[in-house]
């Protein structure tokens, strides 16, 4: 997470930071489904409400935020983990409010889909597109002040068919500030296929309708997302505007938890899961001069981040319903 | 008040769900009038993330039954343009809470056209739409906005507090020549996967019929007190109304079904009889429905015995946390506990 | 106004209908201000409100309607008169509406920015790119049906910003629906210059973010729309979908009736007038072999019925104010 | 409660309009605080189309006075990234009829952004806008919607009646941590292009001072009865206390100011006074304002001498002819003869 890091460094980040993720939401779902017997009810157990996973997403998460620094802002989306994890979001504060407890981030009031971190400059949301304008205005901040922070905002494909899409990306372009907008296409919105409600093949196309330049990231490597995402963010940084990425990830989960995903080609999940990234990077790191014994230092380290942060939210206590009425003005 | 050309049908009643009582409706009114289409986001290969529109993609194919791009100004858009051409849109907006990207189609063109176009061009068009809380969902999925539809000229807008009532508003709704809102209740839907109050899922005859856009239902008599409610509200002001019972107060419960328009006139006249006032609903309070009821009885003149109250959900985002979101929720208990007082020789005048 | 004119005859109807459509204008000028004298108000006088005129961009209206019959939808934006005149809306009723009275279009309900016309498909209204999702719904409507009429939709370049625009060419291209997206760029969104607030140069190429062909027309060219116009009016009859047109034409006034414009370079608006589309082309007309008298008649019968519409506008009897509470409801 | 770091300045009170008024304060705030900048459609080389920045673009530059796209929601989303960074934007609806576009990036993020954060992001912006018809605009650009922006919590609402509050309320809100909604009614703007009350020019002091952002003000003591107004009501409400007391009936008039939070104690107090509540406002009646002030009366067993009643815009969308338009708007004999039917002595309970 350092501005210029070395890229071994980085891999090695990149690595842990995949594993943590994918082992945060590991221990996220038999959670979900506790208390949710015989019959599942999702209001119910200790973790309420909807529950997208990012499983399968997380070279997108991480080879972006590899090149930021927590005076960077990141907006992300309904499916945050991974990239709250990436961006360096407090883990211990973050499942905490994920089990809505009182040392949660936002004391339990906001929930999986309202993560925010001040500290690192991290908030998501539920409704669709709607960081993106935020993101031009943390820009603007930075651009204003003559700081070199970026804002990325982080998006699925289906969200680029939203008006706020348009508005932000040609907004960004005119005031020519430093954000770059990242498409996570998992080739589905809920149950909607990319190829049924988008009339272009790649959503980076659409950035010559902004003038800013669009990347397309095929494969779901991290390390592919790493390069694109390092040029984008370090022409931002010099002042040169906002760009547009586009990433082809999968998303290995339903669209949330309890989703009986009807709407997929027969085999697809097992198709996905047998190209699950994050194997298929430790291979490569391995092949190209990686120690087993780093790697599994690093994973273990992660896990263990993990595990104390789900033990300790567990463990915290809820807070009191009074709170309720707290923060709605500052 | 059945339709003269409804397809004669012997299907008895079954006990239903809200979910499968809507898209029953619509699948049957889509039989019977091809100009009726749906269309919105997950609701033909999925059938709706609230079970609105199951079977139909199987049933009426792709034309009719259309899954959207996330684009909801640009699909409502295009329902008011249907409508205007003579179709029969029906549109789901997923949750309410999305109102915010889309509202301009709804509230300024949809609700406006007949009224700009001097009547020469209608807009009959339905826009469904989830609503409520409850279930852990947090502040951008879990508002109702009643009153925010309310207030705007030109909608209808109901809301079924059980399946019998959403099977006969969704066919008036589809025939009605305006644009109706249909907001259904989550906790009342009978989804699978999310909790149902049980008296929401009801006999509903397999025939064609029609409940009134636009009149409230006396769902339990009484004389001491009138509770007025609607969607999930109904069923909390029963259960309340039951455990009154047992105190020896007498409470009269009012269904609203519309909030547009609004049957002032079945709400005054049980004021009238019982004398008390507390309307209850989960949207939030301020500029809400409960004022509108309350003002609508004071305004009348209508001899009260004590002060009219309301139970809403506070001016407060919805919390995740289920330890604030079920403290701050409307609830029978809250009814009870607020009847009571009101029955208090103190609270009268 | 003919499905497949000769171009003889659409020519001389769109240099009459350009005519009456300024001369409309031209009776308005001065009757908008009348009542507003000693101190400018607007809501006074005969006609009260925002008036928004469409002198100079009479050939984007005609080049466009003359391939339109009156089964095809068209919807415009708050600077509607050219093209509701083309599109052939009742210019009596028209008149009475834009002066209030009960004989007018809704009665006096809708005003300058509401001009509706069932008979012939015509709609505008006052929100920016409002009128684009109404028309892909009205192509669609067509295409269901398996009809030939389509739909358009004209907007201003400023109107290209708004995420309406985005989801509507979206959907219109997914949908493949017999759409044409006509944007009149004026250069101006009231005050606002297009090149401080659009990231591209010219719209036409954001078409290429939709899949559809995208055409600029410059010059404020009659012709050359009625060129680009029919052929993407016919593509789309053919049932090959929807197609966007990028028009460079002038405001010869302000934004609306009162405006300053002391947002135009100085000698704008006199440069613009040297190049008035209609005097320009009815010289090229001549040039080409019509004759002075018959472009004399077609012109004395376009500004006689404006003529006529007015006188009966401005006799006729303003509604019952009870009216008010007529067609909120059908 | 003037702010101890403002700059001292002996400028003396001079009569000026509510644009006036409004430019004034935010040029100065601009001065005062960096971190204050303005977006919006025509704000900069125009100076905004109902003059509330006039002059800013000359004096602070393009990078702090911002024309936007016409794209509402991208630069509110844009004010809410710039609030949480620690900035202060003012940015402008043209009309607030646009709302329908933009309203999730106003409702549902900058209103929420302080509590889904639990207070570790805040959100002070002005969202400022143009409200009221009355001049023939039509129903896409005469609305108030004072009461959907009122229901919607994490808001602030406010409504000056004049340009002394319009300089002390905006000074106020840009300073308030929080979104602040700050709605000017076109009747009192003071357009050169439109016709103003003129009890709206006022004096207006050089100096740095706020007008709290929560508080009703009495600006007509009486005894026999309570008119509640805020903006253009107001006027019309003081215009109507002048004609009753010819009647020898005593009008108190309460200027609201603000709308969320409402000073229910001020209006409550003054009908405790009175007995008797009229409330006038030109928003749409059903779920309006007239609605919420009537319950927040009657709630608290208030006693009344006669009905509490209200006068609102009816619900219907704003009609384009002005015989019709000025039909259907409140104005100062609709409230006189509505006072005088609530004096007699058959509509006193
Ligand atoms: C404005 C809005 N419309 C609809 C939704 C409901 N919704 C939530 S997630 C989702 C699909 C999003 O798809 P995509 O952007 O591809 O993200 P993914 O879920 O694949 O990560 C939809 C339609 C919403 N939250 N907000
Ligand atoms: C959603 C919305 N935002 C802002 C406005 C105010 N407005 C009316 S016309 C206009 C400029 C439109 O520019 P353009 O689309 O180029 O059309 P033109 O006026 O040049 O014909 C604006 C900003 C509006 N009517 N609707
Ligand atoms: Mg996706
Ligand atoms: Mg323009």
């Amino acid at each position: 997470m350092s501005g210029t890091p070395s890229n071994r460094s980085d891999r090695l980040w990149m690595y842990a930071t995949m594993v943590k993720s994918r082992h945060f939401e590991a221990l996220i779902k038999p959670a979900y489904f506790e208390g949710k017997t015989p019959v599942f009810n999702m209001a119910k157990g200790p973790l309420p409400g909807e529950m997208h996973l990012s499983d399968g997403q997380e070279p997108c998460a991480v080879g972006v935020c590899a090149h930021l620094r927590p005076g960077d802002t990141v907006t992300a989306t309904h499916r945050p983990h991974h990239v709250a994890i990436a961006k360096g979001v407090d883990l211990d504060a973050m499942a905490a409010e994920i089990f809505g407890k009182a040392s949660g981030l936002s004391g339990g009031r906001g929930g999986h889909m309202h993560l925010f971190d001040a500290r690192v400059n991290f908030a998501c949301s539920g409704i669709i597109a709607q960081g993106l304008g935020p993101a031009v205005g943390a820009a603007l901040a930075s651009k204003l002040r003559g700081e070199d922070h970026v804002a990325v905002a982080f998006l699925g494909e289906g969200a680029a068919n939203q008006g706020a899409f348009h508005e932000a990306l040609n907004l960004a372009s005119v005031w020519k500030v430093p954000a770059i907008f990242v498409i996570e296409d998992n080739s589905y919105g809920i149950s909607v296929a990319k190829r049924d409600c988008t009339a272009v093949e790649r959503n980076s196309d659409r950035a010559a309708a902004y003038a800013m330049p669009g990347h397309f990231v095929p494969g779901n490597d991290a390390d592919a997302v790493h390069r694109v995402a390092g040029e984008a963010i370090a022409r931002a940084r010099r002042g040169e505007g906002p760009s547009l990425i586009e990433i082809e990830t999968c998303r290995l989960e339903g669209h949330f938890m309890g989703d009986a995903e009807g709407y997929r080609p027969e085999g697809e999940v097992d198709r996905l899961k047998a190209e699950d990234p994050i194997p298929a990077y430790r291979a490569r790191l391995l092949s190209e001069g990686f120690e087993g014994a780093e790697l599994d230092k690093a994973e273990c380290e992660a896990r263990a981040a993990v595990d104390a942060a789900f033990a300790a939210a567990r463990a915290a206590a809820y807070p009191q319903p009074e709170e309720a009425f707290a923060h709605v003005f500052a | 008040m059945s339709s003269p050309d409804a397809p004669t049908t012997t299907a008895p009643a079954r006990r239903l769900t809200i979910a499968r009582a809507i898209s029953e409706a619509i699948g049957q009114e889509m039989e019977r009038d091809a100009n009726v289409l749906v269309m919105g986001e997950d609701i033909a290969k999925l059938g709706g993330v609230f079970g609105t529109t199951t079977g139909l993609l199987d049933k009426f194919g792709p034309e009719r039954v259309r899954d959207t791009p996330i684009s909801e100004t640009a699909f409502i858009g295009a329902a008011t343009g249907l409508a205007a051409a003579g179709m029969r849109p029906i549109v789901e907006l997923m949750f309410v809470d999305f109102f915010g990207v889309c509202m301009d189609a709804i509230y300024n063109l949809a609700a406006k056209q007949c009224y700009f176009s001097g009547g020469q061009v209608t807009c009959p068009m339905v826009l469904m739409t989830s609503v409520g809380g409850g279930y852990g969902d947090a502040g951008q999925h879990s508002q109702t906005l009643y009153a925010t539809f309310g207030h705007l000229p030109g909608l209808r807008v109901v809301i079924p507090s059980n399946a019998h009532d959403a099977k006969g508003l969704m066919l008036a709704a589809i025939r009605d020549p305006n644009p109706v809102v249909f907001m259904y209740h989550k906790a009342l839907q009978g989804m699978g996967w999310l909790g149902t109050v049980q008296r929401s899922i009801t006999e509903v005859p397999g025939t064609d019929y029609v409940v009134p856009l636009d009149k409230a239902k006396i769902v339990r008599e009484g004389s001491d007190l009138t509770l007025v409610g609607l969607g999930l509200s109904v069923h909390q002001a029963l259960d309340a109304a039951e455990k009154l019972a047992g105190d020896d107060v007498s409470a009269e419960v009012i269904d609203l079904v519309s909030i547009a328009p609004l049957d002032r006139e079945t709400v005054r006249a049980s004021v009238c009889k019982t004398g008390r006032l507390l309307a209850v609903d989960d949207d939030y309070l301020s500029y809400g429905v409960g004022a509108e009821i309350i003002a609508s009885v004071c305004e009348a003149g209508i001899t009260l015995r004590s002060a009219p109250q309301r139970i809403a959900f506070p001016d407060i985002p919805v919390p995740f946390t289920p330890v604030m979101e079920h403290f701050v929720l409307p609830n029978a208990d809250k009814i009870v506990a607020a009847a009571q007082h009101m029955m208090e020789p103190s609270a009268n005048d």
